[in-house]
């Protein structure tokens, strides 16, 4: 056990923070929901690309670093610190690019990885059905193999950053006589293929986070099909596990989320009257780093060699509450003030109200909190399936 | 000692909640949001024909002459359906203050009849709120500085919009200038005003937290007994079961705190803060406990636009804070604990009899 | 709606802590857990019953003052202010009285009602067998009829005061061929029976607060039957109603608490550094105190004709809750003495270790909580069972 | 940036571990209560075999040399089995202690060979623990006053013995009279051993807490597994899953803590105030959580005397308060957060490398 950086580390940590200062874009972009933001947040993709800061994890060939998970949490914590950009492409990035790592042939991670690395190529995801939410297994919607395309019917649901982006990956069905995990595939769509609706979805900030998307005899070639066919559980179970792991909910925001919170509560400090807020802010900051450091532990033991495991379903519930808790705390010190939208807040107390509605969706993507408790209960505590 | 409503008030109860159960839907609430003024008319004339913004006005004065415990269930069926909230607020705080203040000034006196009348609208400030919600539409206010009272009529003053999380909202930031001529009150009789207003400005949150929540259980119910997952309604899972009952117990235990502070505004409002507190902290923490559940229990559905969730989880986040957050009234009833003397055994759940439901 | 009290409910209120002021005794009653405490409080019983005090809501013919539930809870404020002995015989007064009022027959009314209120009967209750818990339709003991006599074979467990208790009440299955809730019966058994065997259980404090009953051929007459055959789980449903109802958790214990917790408090004010603990401190006081209005208002309708419904499932998990948050304020309170047995604690400091202990089980017994949320889930909020 | 365990500490671990689970088993820990010293000689012996007791005493000075780093999970597995615990305290605590006060004190350096031969025994008392476990089988003791440290023996103590709600405790009270003969160190320098005592003394209590913990939830865990009710394991219930779950996901973010508070205790153990608190109170909350939870499990059977799970919930209870208690730990890291100049940010959970893991 060493808890101290390396020379080399350290140096990492300078060229990243002093990257980010010349290049992170004084003024905040606008929200990447919005077609205008999503344009800024795509060229901010492209800039630092122009730096190979796109995904650091990931090899040179594909635009990356060959940077192991602990630069990765270095360049993650200067990030935050710098106040950068949302990533517009985390569904490529953190989700689809591990997985085609590990499925995609060398001809896919080419074409694929690259130009995700580099922002040209945004991605949706498109995990989820009506009807079927956390429950995968219960997909309809169809894939069907006719010479080298498949064709392609139904309807994806909740699926982020749609409503722009370039590119959506999903789970069909190809073998239309199986059953709930059985005869899925994993597939990749181009969202302005001919037969492709998309349909906005506002959310609870009115803005449309993510979409419904229609099928309708939509043709794709073969060779967007990742892994075999009938792997697709396998493959999204994979991905789903690099969700809920570390790569999408990087400990430095929530970190940084907890350093605003201080700096909030420091500012009202006179005239706090709640008696139990300095109690939940402590609670907020240990809670905090204590999800930072399980993170520099997992990282230690990935860069040795080592797997992740069911715990990943205790980090999931962890960050989650935790957001929640964070922002809650923050509208409880900005009390009756906490109602206002961000335009009408002064700086201190912008953010915290559009972070709270974010911060609800947490415990229930993803995987339900609740499923998730089953997950750990079953698979690390080997209790009996009901 | 019998804690329970009478025939008639449990009547007119259910008249209202009949009414607004028919004329608030979802639907015109929406429909209220591409408004500027937010309002809905039509409601507001059916409200006004059943009396309810005069009820809390002395009969001498032209008002019902009822009291807090006849209009507490009123307010809580106004939260039950997310009704947007302006009217409550008229009753128990606008009408009362104004025929208050009649009692003893001259233009307030005059000003009475017109509002009993619907012929004007009042909005009455307050330190403890930021803005004043539907102010816009306002023709007078009422507006503290420090203990003193002030009546200023609306080209007195400058008013600004400010953006709620709540559509159903209309905030206003009023500013203006206090001048002899706008003092009505002032000194320990303007104090002992605002303390009042506070304490019915919160019993008006605190019911409608109260209805918020109890609505919020009832979609959140009806979605998990509609919506299946792994083949069944999600609605038979234990998980989900133990979130609703966890809301029920709160707001089972929410209630009698409201109806006591109903009752101690209307016999001894000058020594309600303490049973006040206790209703708006226990009402909000139901509110935001049933927000947080129903939102879980509807999964990604509760987090659209579309889901009529929203109306009534941005209602209760925006009405917890107003008129006191939490942190207030805790810290109120704590200095009431520990003060000297504090009557805190088990035979003091309704205070010292012999001076009828004292807490001071 | 009148929150205040009547004169005549103050002069009663008056008349009890007069008698109280005189006869309360003035040093604490061993625990009724040990054999020589649990005389002592059977002397206290009989004490009460001299005053007609033994359980006033009974109608004078059974020893009772006939009053009201109103004056009910008056009577217990003044119990708990005066700070007097626990109810050895509440199994016996609070559980099965109820019960006999509503299913008895006039001679076992006169018969049990009245050696009740005297104390010279103190009863157990016989819910659980090893095995059932939660689930009372799992029972296995058998009641065979024989001419006049019912022959008990089988056995009981967690069954509270049956150590030194005199009589115990329990259901067995009268009807061999029956499954579940069907063909079981509410019988009688006193516990100096032949074949009757006790074997007591120590609690977490050391002291044997509940047994094991075995029944071997055991043969109590047919007249100890309450109800009609077959009708047992009815019956036990309704007893359990009470017992999850107010009767047995009076408001007055709970304000006695959260009161003794506000001088704890007082007494430690300056040297207390917990964040939080104020908050905690006020949370107990304000949830004792919505149980007091919530059981008057329940109370009230009672007093009208009203019945008590699904929502005393709340009531079962509020107030358990409720002990369990007092108490572990308390300890915190305490800090490094907390873990101090009662002997060697200064006296603002006695009972809360103890009462700690106590009101683990609260969560637990009459139902878990867990059984109370699936109840309050189906029958109040009318969600689908599973 | 290595956070992880070197395979010798892993596999010391596994064989401290290994011993345990077969020697300090509930019958035996049984066995001790009734006994008046506690104590399991057997075990005390097997133990200081591996050398544990002197493992924190620096090599030149006859000890193992080894750091905190080494012990934590040592610590861990002694909460696990629910050992009772005084070696705990003697290997981080005592020994430690006496050798620092042996580099410049003739008195401790004559005792420390003797304490590290297993001669004689030394009891530590602090300011911030009332009593002394384990005290009356102790030789000598070393004993606050102010910042003081003072060394006496036996016979210049009174000693009387308090009852724990633990039966695996043996507390006493210390009355004793300090002098100038007894003094061996004072000042700044005192203050300085005191503190570090505390710190080394609540890691000691934040590992076994860890370990308590996890020893819980596997005693739940398998009898919720064997228990059946409604004609299935009650294990098989959403909700009995989640209260697992629950503890398991609060000790999941306890150990990080934890173990970042071993190695600052060993590279810079005067800094080491807040990565401390933070993992005592983590292990606390995970530690009383389980009890809690394990207790709801194990239903009436977890409220016997009989069942074993009171062994592991009592010491949790009891050491939760140890060495400084969740308040006192708290505020330590309040104080912490609120200076000026503290380091915050997402860049700092190491605190600031330039100085080495300094949190000042």
């Amino acid at each position: 056990m060493d808890l101290s950086y390396t020379p080399d580390e350290q140096a990492f940590r300078a060229e990243v923070r002093s990257w980010l200062e010349t290049h992170v874009p004084k003024t905040p972009l606008a929200s990447f929901d919005t077609e205008a933001g999503f344009e800024q947040h795509r060229e901010w993709e492209k800039t630092l690309a122009s730096g190979n800061w796109g995904m650091v994890t990931w090899p040179e060939a594909y635009g990356g670093r060959g940077c192991n998970l602990i630069e990765w949490l270095i360049f993650e914590e200067e990030y935050y610190r710098a106040g950068a950009p949302g990533r517009v492409n985390q569904n490529g990035i953190f989700l689809l690019g591990p997985t085609l790592m590990e499925y995609g042939t060398p001809e896919q991670k080419a074409r694929y990885l690259t130009k995700m690395a580099s922002g040209e190529e945004i991605w949706a995801q498109g995990w989820s059905e009506p009807g079927a939410g956390s429950d995968m297994a219960a997909i309809r919607s169809t894939a069907r193999r006719e010479g080298d395309e498949y064709v392609i019917n139904g309807q994806k649901i909740w699926s982020t950053r749609a409503v722009y982006a370039d590119w959506v990956f999903c789970i069909f069905r190809t073998d239309p006589d199986s059953e709930r995990h059985k005869g899925l595939s994993f597939i990749f769509v181009p969202l302005d293929a001919p037969g492709v609706t998309v349909r906005p979805i506002r959310q609870l900030d009115g803005l449309p986070g993510f979409a419904e998307i229609f099928f309708d005899d939509v043709r794709v070639p073969a060779d967007n099909l990742l892994g075999d066919e009938g792997q697709g559980w396998r493959i999204a179970m994979a991905t789903a596990g690099f969700e809920r792991g570390l790569m999408l909910r990087s400990p430095a925001r929530y970190k940084n989320t907890a350093k605003r919170l201080l700096e909030l509560y420091r500012s009202r400090d006179n005239d706090i009257l709640d008696l139990s807020i300095e109690d939940a802010v402590v609670r907020c900051y240990l809670d905090a780093e204590a999800y930072a450091l399980s993170t520099y532990q997992t990282a230690s033991r990935l860069v040795a060699g080592g797997s992740i495991g069911a715990e990943a379903s205790c980090n999931k519930i962890f960050w989650s509450e935790l957001d929640v808790l964070m922002h809650e705390t923050a509208l409880r010190l900005l009390g009756p003030q906490a109602e206002l939208i961000d335009a009408d807040q002064p700086p201190e107390a912008q953010g915290w109200q559009d972070g709270f509605l974010f911060s609800l969706a947490g415990p229930i993507y993803a995987g339900s909190n609740e499923i998730q408790r089953n997950i750990i209960a079953e698979r690390m505590l080997g209790m009996p399936r009901a | 000692m019998d804690f329970s409503f009478s025939e008639e008030q449990l009547e007119f109860h259910n008249a209202v909640a009949s009414m607004l159960r028919n004329e608030v839907t979802p639907e015109r609430i929406r429909a209220r949001w591409d408004t500027e003024s937010g309002a809905d008319a039509e409601v507001e004339k059916q409200i006004a024909e059943m009396g309810i913004p005069i009820m809390l006005v002395p009969e001498e004065q032209g008002g019902l002459g009822l009291t807090a415990v006849d209009i507490v269930l009123i307010a809580e069926a106004a939260g039950q359906v997310a009704l947007p909230e302006s009217i409550i607020n008229d009753a128990l705080v606008c009408a009362p203050l104004l025929a208050e203040l009649a009692l003893d000034n001259e233009r307030c006196a005059q000003l009475l009849p017109q509002l009993l009348a619907g012929k004007i609208r009042l909005g009455v400030g307050h330190l403890i709120n930021p803005y004043i919600n539907f102010g816009a539409d306002r023709d007078w206010f009422i507006l503290p500085q420090g203990d003193e009272v002030h009546l200023v009529a609306r080209d007195e003053v400058m008013l600004t919009p400010v953006g709620s999380v709540d559509p159903s909202r209309r905030l206003v930031r009023v500013d203006w200038t206090a001048s002899e001529k706008s003092c009505v009150a002032s000194g320990n009789y303007g104090a002992k005003l605002w303390r009042a207003a506070l304490n019915r400005g919160a019993l008006g949150a605190a019911a409608q937290l109260a209805g918020l929540a109890q609505g919020m259980i009832e979609r959140a119910v009806n979605y998990s007994m509609d919506r299946e997952q792994f083949g069944k309604a999600i609605g038979s899972f234990q998980a989900v079961k133990h979130l609703m009952a966890d809301c029920a117990t709160r707001l089972e235990f929410a209630r009698p705190p409201l109806y006591r502070s109903a009752y101690t505004v209307s016999v001894a409002a000058e020594r309600a803060d303490y049973a006040i507190s206790h209703a708006k902290v226990a009402t909000g923490e139901a509110a935001l406990l049933a927000a947080r559940n129903a939102m879980q229990v509807h999964g990604a559905m509760g987090y659209t636009w579309e889901c009529d969730l929203q109306i009534w989880m941005k209602h209760a986040w925006a009405l917890d804070k107003a008129w006191g957050d939490a942190g207030f009234h805790k810290n109120r009833v704590h200095q009431w604990l520990l003060r000297e003397g504090a009557l805190t055994g088990p035979e003091y759940s309704f205070g010292r009899q012999d001076e009828e439901l004292s807490y001071a």
